[in-house]
């Protein structure tokens, strides 16, 4: 393995570990504000390494710019989609967790 | 270094969809269950099978986790006791039933031995099993020339097998009109209003969507043209389209309902109704879908090309009138 | 000339993808005249069929293994005509039901045409997988339509009726699996010759998950959990058209299957556990039957009961010489036509009595007789088939069934069968008894539509006469 | 032993943890996972034992793509009924009340 390889395998591995930070925290947070915190943080960054980590796998600029353009995407859907989920529940009335307070509550009644 | 790839990516499997049947909250387990599709579009990547593969995380994961996500908040929700108070046990995981009476202990014993059994006795039967007969992949691979496509699946699913996908297409479309029978027994959902100082935050998203909304039309229209000669196809495509829809619905863009109005009815019965028409047509010279060797490229692109709509404006659809329904 | 197969698949697929199209509750009329043509065809078929013999359609033109054949012998061509012949009345029947139930009429009209496109592609295919894709289909169907009235009770029907059925079809589906991976192939006539006593275990197991899973979707006992609550709590139309013919169809491919593919697998002890639980679904449902206080649910047991005959040919048919064997499919099929046409009628005349009254508790069907004295005569009509008297087809159906268990001298069957239709007599006529009571003080019956009644009479009529003209039925089943 | 033989081993383990799930769970929602996990279990069989000789075989997999669809299908259904049983019950409670 060359040098460029092992640097793309500790990116990639880099990645890998934030995607699975990312789905401990979607399973250990307590509501929806955060897990979609989890969630989106550990996506754009871990899917970000991956892309890094493959850059230095790719054979031509082309390719390399289609794999930079995937993660802009990425971003973009990903922050969208966060940012009206957590819209929406909110519009729902679903009060972000508090420490002092589990269970879920409603903001509009509280 | 593939077998131990192999071994380790079934263990997972079997751990994730072992947890996600057993694991006492419910929200753990629909997660579980979206792991569990990712993991079996590994598995079947592993297999040689990226169009089901792309299939599996686009509908298996995907579209199946948002519906179980999104119907979670109503099944999951506290049942509401005479008292009007809250059972404490109906919090956490609402499943919470007392301790089971002896015989259901038994049955339940039961059904976990026959089940033991019948995993045992499969396996057994799967290593005992000698080499088919019949070579399907030859027969395939021989008559691949007179398909009209260039990728095998799609050829099977579209040529050789064509009449399944008729009848499958079928099915989805009869699922969409349980979901609004059942569903659309009350007043059609209203789209929300949204308040002015709401309006002004969604600006960005809005924007966003609308950025990505044609982005994911595009997107659409390539896996539907590839699938003619490599992994993709109509199904794909339509997934692509429904997230795009959906996406559109969150943004507010798009008014989600129980009840379709004319127009959105002739975009559902669309695909089916071209299939029909095509399947009808080209019997006048021949039997049920046989197309003529010289059309059959174009009469496959003309079927996948209504699927795609149709399957796309189901898939939304059935999402749509799930969330739209509860949602006075 | 329209050539029948196809298009009896593709007929009722156009007409439900057309009433959608049109709107919530549209496409009665649309739905009357596709399977008035769709009879016709059913009956151009049976005439081919019976002047030619076994047809073979290969779809796409490909032909087996790789495309998909459609076939149709004596069997699948007295299926075919028995399902349009009850749809059709009872499509009339439906839009007059409708008229005055209007809320419960919105996807009913495509959510029929799929369910007979299903059944009609079910009873034409040859191809294990496409079976498969039309149980789907079909039980999507039944389930939407039992769903459709959105009352709590169905909804809770529903919901079990739908577990059930996909229980059953993914068992079916890996035995499709388990049988392509042993031979490479899914179709009936390249997997029937292949198949021998000495087939791995594989075709073993594929043949107990099918055949289980079938057992599951066709209610036999004590898989018949899912059944009354389904059948009992929908609207009339569609509780008639699901206990007629949709349990008919997974019977059927149990058939099928056992006579065509599994018969070198077959033997006399699966085939007398078969009987054993039919002689207990006779039991158990006419006894369940007669202690249900209302209509519908009363109906629905005997459902239950009725299945357990169509059981009864397994151990007569397996390894008893070809008569007695001949005389139990015969007697089987019969039991299948003549049970269908009965229970449509009667869920048909029980649907009548509910619009009238406004209520279907027997304890208080008092005066019935003297104001809807036509619907009370067809349910009369329907239970004599019921009972297997002459000259119905139920009494056709139980002679063949019982000449078949003298010939092999399985007596046990026959005193199933005696007792089965006493009980059938003592909940016919704990209904009629009650009908002829006089009217009850403060009971309103509301005049209900001539369409309301005249089509479920028909329905019970051709159940008698079935049994006068069994041998042009008997014939026809024959000739593939 | 190929990948698609112990893909397909997979699959029968799957099938039963689906039939176990589907018999011993009575939440709705529980059903219907494991109603999805039997189904895939049925088709890892379905195209493992068709690769078990290490060739791809379209013919397995067109048919699972079919099964897929027929899959969200059903799953969609089932969860419109679970939800409208649920709201049901919830109204019946309020009546109660």
């Amino acid at each position: 393995m060359s040098g460029l390889d092992w640097l793309s395998a500790i990116f990639l591995l880099v990645g890998a570990a934030f995607f699975l930070a990312g789905t401990v925290g979607l399973l250990r947070f307590p509501d929806v504000y955060t897990r979609l915190h989890a969630l989106a943080k550990a996506d754009n960054l871990g899917l970000g390494c991956i892309v890094i980590g493959l850059l230095f796998q790719a054979d031509s600029l082309a390719a390399a710019l289609k794999l930079v353009l995937v993660w802009l995407l990425a971003l973009a859907a990903s922050a969208t989609v966060s940012f009206l989920v957590a819209h929406r529940a909110w519009r729902r009335g679903i009060a972000p967790w508090r420490a002092d307070e589990p269970g879920i509550r409603r903001h509009d009644e509280s | 270094m593939n077998l131990a790839f192999d071994l380790l990516l079934i263990a997972a499997l079997l751990w994730s969809a072992g947890r996600a049947l057993t694991t006492p909250d419910l929200f753990r387990a629909v997660v579980l269950f979206i792991v569990f599709g990712l993991l079996m579009a590994l598995a079947w990547a592993r297999l040689d099978a990226p169009d089901i593969a792309l299939a599996e995380a686009a509908i298996g994961a995907g579209l199946t986790g948002a519906l179980l996500l999104d119907a979670l908040g109503h099944l999951r929700g506290p049942v509401r006791r005479k008292s009007g108070l809250i059972a404490p046990s109906t919090v956490m995981s609402s499943e919470g039933a007392g301790p089971p009476a002896f015989p259901t202990y038994f049955l339940n014993g039961l059904a976990i031995v026959l089940a033991v059994a019948l995993g045992l006795a499969l396996a057994g039967a799967l290593l005992l099993l000698p080499e088919p007969a019949i070579s399907l992949p030859r027969e395939v691979a021989a008559a691949m020339d007179a398909s009209g496509v260039a990728h095998p699946v799609t050829a099977v699913l579209l040529n050789f097998r064509g009449y399944d996908t008729l009848l499958e297409v079928a099915v989805l479309w009869l699922a969409l009109l349980g979901v609004l029978a059942v569903a659309g027994g009350r007043a059609p959902g209203r789209a929300p209003v949204t308040p002015r100082s709401a309006r002004a935050s969604l600006k960005v998203p809005r924007l966003l969507a609308r950025v990505l909304a044609p982005l994911a039309l595009l997107v659409a229209g390539y896996l539907l043209w590839a699938g003619a000669h490599q992994p993709g196809g109509a199904f794909q495509a339509g997934a692509v389209l429904a997230a795009a829809a959906v996406l559109l619905n969150l943004a507010g863009l798009l008014p989600g309902g129980a009840t379709p109005r004319w127009v959105l009815r002739a975009g559902l019965g669309f695909g089916l109704l071209v299939f029909l028409a095509v399947a009808a047509a080209v019997m006048g010279q021949g039997v049920l879908l046989q197309y003529p060797p010289a059309w059959a490229g174009a009469l496959i692109m003309l079927i996948e090309t209504g699927l795609t709509l149709s399957i796309g404006l189901t898939l939304a659809g059935l999402f749509l009138a799930l969330s739209g329904a509860s949602r006075q | 000339m329209l050539d029948p197969l196809p298009w009896l698949i593709l007929l009722p697929l156009f007409w439900a993808t057309l009433a959608f199209v049109r709107g919530p509750g549209r496409g009665g009329r649309l739905a009357v005249a596709g399977l008035l043509l769709q009879l016709a065809l059913a009956g151009g078929l049976a005439r081919q069929v019976a002047g030619e013999g076994e047809r073979v359609y290969a779809v796409g033109g490909w032909g087996a293994p790789l495309g998909i054949d459609l076939a149709v012998d004596g069997l699948s061509a007295v299926m075919l005509l028995l399902a349009q012949a009850v749809a059709l009345p009872l499509a009339v029947y439906a839009r007059a039901y409708y008229a005055a139930h209007e809320e419960g009429a919105r996807y009913f009209w495509p959510l029929a045409g799929a369910l007979l496109a299903a059944m009609n592609a079910l009873f034409l295919a040859a191809d294990v997988f496409n079976l498969y894709v039309t149980l789907e289909l079909l039980g999507l169907a039944a389930v939407g339509l039992v769903a459709a009235s959105g009352g709590a009770g169905p909804v809770t029907a529903a919901l079990r009726y739908l577990m059930a059925t996909l229980l059953g079809s993914g068992a079916y589906l890996l035995g499709v699996a388990l049988l392509y991976g042993a031979y490479g192939s899914v179709s009936l006539s390249i997997l029937a010759p292949l198949l021998g006593a000495d087939a791995p275990l594989a075709v073993f197991l594929a043949a107990a998950l099918m055949l289980l899973g079938l057992m599951l979707k066709t209610a036999l006992f004590p898989f018949h959990f899912w059944l009354p609550p389904a059948h009992g709590g929908a609207p009339a139309p569609v509780s008639a058209l699901l206990s007629a013919l949709v349990v008919k169809a997974s019977f059927y491919l149990i058939l099928r299957l056992w006579l065509d593919l599994f018969a070198p697998l077959a033997t006399v002890a699966a085939a007398q556990l078969l009987g054993l639980l039919g002689a207990a679904a006779i039991l158990w449902g006419s006894l369940m039957a007669l202690a249900q206080t209302r209509l519908k649910m009363l109906v629905a047991y005997s459902t239950v009961a009725q299945i357990g005959y169509l059981f009864l040919l397994f151990p007569l048919a397996t390894d008893t010489g070809s008569v007695a064997s001949a005389s139990a499919i015969q007697g089987g099929v019969m039991q299948a036509l003549s049970h269908g046409l009965a229970k449509a009628a009667m869920f048909a005349a029980a649907g009548t009595v509910i619009l009238s009254l406004g209520r279907d508790d027997i304890a208080r069907l008092g005066g019935v007789s003297s104001r809807l004295p036509l619907t009370l005569f067809t349910f009369a009509l329907a239970g004599v088939t019921l009972m297997g008297l002459p000259p119905s087809g139920g009494f056709t159906a139980k002679w063949l069934l019982m000449s078949s268990a003298m010939h092999s001298g399985q007596w046990g069957w026959v005193v199933v069968m005696i007792l089965g239709g006493l009980l059938a007599a003592a909940y016919v006529f704990k209904v009629l008894r009650q009908a002829f009571l006089p009217v009850e003080a403060g009971t309103q019956f509301k005049p209900v539509p001539r369409l309301l009644e005249w089509p479920a009479f028909l329905l019970a009529l051709a159940s008698l006469l079935l049994g006068l003209r069994a041998g042009e039925v008997l014939g026809l089943l024959g000739a593939g | 032993m190929s990948a698609g033989l112990l893909y397909a081993l997979a699959g029968a383990a799957l099938f039963a943890f689906g039939v176990a799930g589907l018999i011993l769970r009575s939440h709705p929602l529980r059903k219907i996972l494991a109603f999805n996990v039997m189904g895939s279990g049925a088709f890892l069989v379905l195209v493992g034992l068709g690769q078990r000789d290490g060739t791809a075989d379209p013919v397995p997999q067109a048919m699972v793509l079919t099964g897929i669809v027929v899959s969200i299908a059903a799953t969609a259904l089932a969860l419109a009924l679970a939800r409208r049983q649920r709201e049901h019950g919830n109204d019946k409670e309020e009546r109660d009340a």
